[in-house]
C-alpha cells in the first residue's frame, strides 16, 4: 500500500490529512468514534491567553452545502490546555498543532513564548478568525500587520510557526508572501468566509454575532482558487482546507498544490470523512500506480 | 454513557402517526445496547451536502433484544421531510449515542414526568427505565390535539398519564404547565423529569426552584458536531463564566445548573 | 394582494424581482416557459463593444450547492444588442438594463454613449467579472480605479448608472463608498466568488480558463453579508443578488439592506424560480400584514 | 419545434435494465405531444441544491396517446444516481422539449443510423420517426457486451440492426466504427444520424466530408438552463468566430456545422 507520510514544516506526519482549527475539539471528542490516532496530525481549537467562552447567543446556522459558525474562540486559555488538555491529545502518538489567537502581537507572542516546550510539535497562527472583534481578521487582511505578527512570533519561538490566512481579502497571494518572508515555515488556507444569514421570521441576524465564518463543500471551489494561486507563489507547504469531504475532494486541493489537507466541517456531514480520505488517497494512488504520492503535489500547474 | 459510534442503520420501519409525525423503527444493535434514557443520535438526513448537518433526535425506544431503536419526530424542515420519505430497507447513517441522558438511581421512588409536544419523545424510554426500577410515576402530557398524545397508550403501561391538550379534544384543554401546578399542589414528587418547548421547561425550573425538588430539563439547540467538539450548541450556565455544550453537558441538565433563554 | 412596485435609480418595476445578468439571456429563451413580463425587470448578458466569442473549453462545473462559470462575456456586441435584440427585449413592457463590460474607461463610455438613447432603461457597469483577462476585475477591486470609470460613465449618460460589485474584496463597503461618491445611482452586490475546480481523473483544471466564479445557493451568505455591510453605508438603492432561489432567500436580501432581487444561478435549478418568488413575496407581505413591502427594506437593521 | 414547458411528471415506471443503467418512464402528455426526436429535457435529479444542476437527458420514446416520455440513461454521477432511486407514483421535475432535434423530411429514403453505447438512446425515437415515413433503416449499434444493447429488439421494428460489441458477446468483437466503414462501402445512403461517444462522431463526421453524404450528430456539453440563455453548453462552430450553443442550436448538428474536440 501507498506510504502517504509527509513532512511539513519539519512535522513528520504518517499522512497528510490533518483536523481543522475548532472542527475537533481537542481529539478526545471523537476518539470513541474512530482512532485518532490514524490521522496526521491534531490541531486544537484556537487557544487564547485567557479562558474565553466565546459568542453568546446562537452560534450555528446551516446554509446549503455549508454552514455558518460564530463560536467566539471559547477555550479553557492557554494554561489549562497544557496541565489538562495537551496530555491526553498527545497520547494518540500523532503531532499536536496548537492553534493561537491574540488581539495583539503581545498577546500571540505570550502564547507562542508559553507553548515552546510545552509538547506541542508547531503553531497555527489563526490571524484570520472572522469571529472576533479584536486583532483577528484586521491582521489578517493588512500583509504589515500580519508580516509584523509572524516576524515577532517567529522570533519568539523554537516551534515551527504555521500561519492560516483568510480569503476574504482581495490578493491572498500579496498576503502570503508577506508572512512567509516574515517567517511562516507553512500557511494553512483557507480559513472561513464572512457570512451571514437573517431568520426571516424574526427579521433579525441568526447568529447571536450577526455575522459568521461559513464553511464547508459550499466553499471548496473558493478554497481550492487559494491554494492554487498561493502555491505558486511561495515556497513553503500548504495545508489546504474548506470544504474537504472525500478523498476526490482532497485529492483536488493537493492536485493545486497543497502539501496536506485538513478535513473540518465534513466531520459534521460525516464522522468518519478523515479516515475514508486517507484510504480514498491509498486507493487513488494505487489505482494510478503512483509510486511517490507527494509527486501529486501541485501537479495541475507544474505538468 | 454506553460506547459512541457511527452506524449505517437500516429502516425496520416508518410508522405516519399523524400528517407530520412519524415514528421511525431502526436496525441499530450497538445503538440499541448502548443507550441510556434522554441520549439522543445525530441522523443523516440527506443524499448530497444539502442539508448539510445531521439532525439530533432523541432515542424513543431502545429495544436491545430486538437491536432496534425508534424515533419520534415531526417534520419541520428539509432534514426531517427527507427523513420521512425513507422506506422500509433503506439506510440512515447515524452517530450515538450522545451526550448526558437523564440520571437516577435507586429504587421505588415517585416521579413526576412532564413532556409536550413532539418533545415528549424522550420520556417513554425514561419511563420504561424508572419503572423497571419500581418507580411510581405521574406522567403531564400535552399536546395540541389528542390525536398528537402519540405516545400516551404505551406511557400508560409505566405510570398513570394526565393529558391536557390545546383543543380540549383530550383530557382539559390548556397548557402542560396548568397540570404541572396542580399536581405539585396535590402530590410530592422525589423528582421531576422534563422535555419539551421553551415554556414548559422554564416552568418546571421555577417549580423546582420554589419548592425544592430536584429538576432535570432536556434542552435543545442547534448542533453541528454532537459531540462536544465545536462549541456551537451552547447555552449559559448559571455559573456565569461557563458555556455548556448541550450535546456533551447535556441534552438533560440539572433545574440549577443552566438559564434557559426565551 | 400586496402592491410590490417599486424604484430603483428612477426606474420604475411592478416587483423588485429582476434577473441576474448572463443567467437569462435576453428574455426570449425563457418566454416560452413562462410570461417574462411578469419580472421587475430584464437585465442582459454582459455587452462589449465588438461581438466577443467568450472563453474556449468546458465553461460550467458544477460545485456544491452551486456552479462555478467561465463563460467569458460571449456577446454579440452592442450594435447587434440594439439593432437585432433590444426590439424584442422591449415587447415584453418591462424596463431593460444592459449589463456592459469594457476592458478601459474609454470602452465602458462609449458603450454607455451607444446605448443612451437606445431604449435602455438603464446602465448595470459590470466591473466585477472574474472571467476576463482585461479590465473587469482589476477595475472592480481597486476603489480609485472603479470610481474613476464610474464617474467617467456618468459622465457620458443620461442613463441611471448601476455599479456592480464583486465581492472578492477585502472592504466591500469601501468600493461601494468610492463608487456611490463619484455617480453611482444604485449597486448591484453581488458579482461571483473566484473560484476554481480540478478534475482529479485528468489532473487538471475543470474549466478551459482555469479560473471561474461561484454562484448560487453556496454563496448565499457571503451574499446578504455584503448586502447587510453596504446597505448601511451609503444612501444609493441596492438590488441583491447571489443564490436566491426562493422567497425565502429573496427576504434575507430585502431585510439585509436591498430594495430589489436579482434571480440567476436558482433558474438553473427551477426555470419558474423567480415567478415563484414574486409569489412568496406577495404570500408573505399578506401573512405578516404588510402594507408597504418597502418598510422590509433594511428592517433587519433599521428596527 | 414543440412548446417548451416546465412540468413536475410522474413516474409510471423505472425499469433497471442492468446493474447502471435504466428505463424511466414519466407521465408528460404535453412533452409527448410535443417533441421531436433528438431533442431532450432537463431533468431535476436531487431533493436539495445538491446536486443544483438539472440533468440533460435525451427522449427516449414519445408516446402522445399515452402521454407518456421515456428516458434511457446510464448513471454515472450522483445526479443519475438520484434519478435511479425514484419509483413509481414519485414526481420529478422536467424542462421540455429543448433544442434542435434531428432533421428530415420526404419519403422513403434510405438512411444510417449509428448509435453506440447509452448514447443510442435518441435513436429509437428517430427510428420510430423515420419508419412512419416509411424511410429505408440500417441501424449500427455498438456496446459493451451484448446485455448492453438495450434497444435492440425495439429497434429492429423500424429497420435493419447490425450490433457490434466491445467482447463479442453479440455480433462481432469491436467498435461500432468498423460497422459504419463496412456499411459506407456496401450501400448508399441519402442521410447518416449519429449519436455515442466523440470517436463515433468523430468518424461519422470524416465519413461524411469523405463521401459527401449528409450527416446529423448529436453533441453532449456540460449545461445549466438548457435554454440557450446562459452560454454555457458552447462547441466550436467551423465557422471559427461563432461558438454554437449545443441546447439551443444542436445537440443535433449537421456534420460540417461543428469542430469536434477530442
Ligand atoms: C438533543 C435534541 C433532541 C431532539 N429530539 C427530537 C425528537 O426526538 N423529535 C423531534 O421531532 N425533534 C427533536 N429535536 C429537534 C430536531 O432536531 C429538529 O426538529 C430538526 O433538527 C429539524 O430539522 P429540519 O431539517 O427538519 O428543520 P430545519 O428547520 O430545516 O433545520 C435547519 C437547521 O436547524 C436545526 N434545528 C431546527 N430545529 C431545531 C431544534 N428544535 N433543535 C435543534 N436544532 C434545530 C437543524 O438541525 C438544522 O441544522 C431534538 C433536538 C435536539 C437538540
Ligand atoms: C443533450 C444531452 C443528452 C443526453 N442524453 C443522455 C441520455 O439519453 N442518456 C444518458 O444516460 N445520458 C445522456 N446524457 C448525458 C447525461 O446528461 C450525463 O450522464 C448526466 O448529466 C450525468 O449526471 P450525473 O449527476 O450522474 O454525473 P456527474 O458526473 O455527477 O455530473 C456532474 C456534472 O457534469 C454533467 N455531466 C456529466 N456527464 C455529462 C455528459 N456526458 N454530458 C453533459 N454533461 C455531463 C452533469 O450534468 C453535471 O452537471 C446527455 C447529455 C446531453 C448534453
Ligand atoms: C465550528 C467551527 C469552529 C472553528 N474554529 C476555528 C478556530 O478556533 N481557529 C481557526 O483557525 N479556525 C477555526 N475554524 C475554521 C476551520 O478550521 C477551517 O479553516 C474552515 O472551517 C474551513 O474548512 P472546512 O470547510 O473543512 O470546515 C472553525 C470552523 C468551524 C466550522
Ligand atoms: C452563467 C453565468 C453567466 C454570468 N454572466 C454575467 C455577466 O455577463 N455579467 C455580469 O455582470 N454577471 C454575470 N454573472 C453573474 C450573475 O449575474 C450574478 O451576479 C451571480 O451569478 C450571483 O447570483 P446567483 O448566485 O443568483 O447566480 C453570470 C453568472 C452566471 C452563473
Ligand atoms: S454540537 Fe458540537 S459541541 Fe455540541
Ligand atoms: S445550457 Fe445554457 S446556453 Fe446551453
Amino acid at each position: 500500500m501507498t506510504d502517504l507520510a509527509v513532512s511539513i514544516a519539519g512535522i513528520s506526519m504518517s499522512n497528510p490529512v490533518l483536523v481543522a482549527s475548532g472542527t475537533f475539539g481537542y481529539g478526545a471528542e471523537y476518539h470513541p468514534v474512530f482512532d485518532v490516532s490514524r490521522l496526521g496530525a491534531l490541531v486544537t481549537k484556537g487557544l487564547t491567553l485567557r479562558p474565553c467562552a466565546g459568542n453568546p447567543g446562537r452560534r450555528l446556522c446551516e446554509t446549503p452545502a455549508g454552514l455558518l459558525n460564530a463560536i467566539g474562540l471559547q477555550n479553557p486559555g492557554v494554561e489549562v490546555f497544557i496541565g489538562d488538555i495537551l496530555p491526553a491529545m498527545r497520547s494518540y502518538g500523532v503531532p499536536v498543532i496548537a492553534n493561537i489567537a491574540g488581539a495583539t502581537d503581545e498577546e500571540y507572542v505570550a502564547l507562542a513564548e508559553r507553548l515552546d516546550g510545552s509538547g506541542v510539535a508547531g503553531l497555527e497562527l489563526n490571524i484570520s478568525c472572522p469571529n472576533v472583534q479584536a486583532g483577528g481578521m484586521a491582521l489578517g487582511t493588512d500583509p504589515c500587520l500580519a508580516a509584523s505578527v509572524v516576524a515577532a512570533v517567529v522570533q519568539a519561538t523554537s516551534l515551527p510557526v504555521i500561519v492560516k490566512l483568510t480569503p476574504n481579502v482581495t490578493d491572498i497571494v500579496g498576503l502570503a508572501r508577506a508572512v512567509v518572508d516574515a517567517g511562516a515555515a507553512a500557511l494553512s488556507l483557507i480559513n472561513t468566509l464572512l457570512g451571514l444569514a437573517i431568520d426571516v421570521e424574526t427579521g433579525r441576524p441568526a447568529l447571536g454575532n450577526i455575522t459568521g465564518g461559513l464553511s464547508g463543500p459550499a466553499i471548496r471551489p473558493v478554497a481550492v482558487r487559494a491554494v492554487w494561486q498561493v502555491a505558486q507563489a511561495v515556497d513553503v507547504p500548504i495545508i489546504g482546507m474548506g470544504g474537504i469531504c472525500t478523498g476526490r475532494d482532497a485529492l483536488e486541493f493537493i492536485l493545486a498544490g497543497a502539501s496536506a489537507v485538513a478535513v473540518g466541517s465534513a466531520f459534521f456531514h460525516d464522522p468518519l470523512a478523515a479516515v475514508k480520505i486517507i484510504e480514498d488517497l491509498e486507493r487513488y494512488c494505487d489505482r494510478k500506480g503512483i509510486a511517490d504520492w507527494r509527486t501529486l503535489i501541485g501537479a495541475a500547474w507544474k505538468s | 454513557m454506553g460506547q459512541t459510534g457511527e452506524y449505517t442503520a437500516r429502516v425496520i420501519r416508518q410508522e405516519a402517526l399523524d400528517a407530520d409525525a412519524f415514528l421511525l423503527t431502526l436496525e441499530a444493535p450497538e445503538l440499541a445496547a448502548a443507550a441510556q434514557p434522554g441520549q439522543f443520535a445525530m441522523i443523516g438526513c440527506g443524499s448530497g451536502y444539502d442539508p448539510f448537518l445531521r439532525r439530533p433526535l432523541s432515542i424513543h425506544r431502545a429495544q436491545s433484544t430486538a437491536g432496534a431503536v425508534s424515533f419520534l419526530y415531526r417534520v419541520r424542515g428539509q432534514g426531517t421531510e427527507w427523513l420521512a420519505t425513507r422506506r422500509q430497507g433503506e439506510f440512515v447513517p447515524l452517530l450515538g449515542p450522545l451526550g448526558r441522558g437523564f440520571r437516577f438511581a435507586g429504587n421505588s421512588r415517585r416521579a413526576l414526568l412532564v413532556g409536550a409536544g413532539i418533545g415528549a419523545a424522550p420520556l417513554l424510554f425514561l419511563a420504561e427505565a424508572l419503572a423497571g426500577l419500581n418507580w411510581t410515576l405521574n406522567i403531564l402530557l400535552g399536546a395540541r390535539t389528542a390525536h398528537s398524545l402519540f405516545c400516551r397508550s404505551a406511557l400508560e403501561r409505566y405510570g398513570r398519564v394526565h393529558a391536557i391538550t390545546d383543543d380540549g379534544s383530550a383530557g382539559r384543554r390548556g397548557s402542560v404547565n396548568a397540570l404541572l401546578q396542580e399536581a405539585l399542589k396535590k402530590g410530592t414528587y422525589a423528582d421531576i423529569f422534563a422535555c419539551g418547548p421553551q415554556p414548559v421547561l422554564q416552568a418546571v425550573q421555577r417549580a423546582s426552584a420554589d419548592r425544592g425538588i430536584p429538576a432535570q430539563l432536556s434542552l435543545e439547540e442547534n448542533m453541528a458536531c454532537g459531540l462536544g467538539a465545536c462549541m456551537g450548541c451552547t447555552c449559559r450556565g448559571s455559573d456565569p463564566s461557563r458555556m455548556l455544550r448541550v450535546c456533551a453537558e447535556g441534552p438533560v441538565f440539572d433545574a440549577e445548573e443552566v438559564i434557559l433563554d426565551d
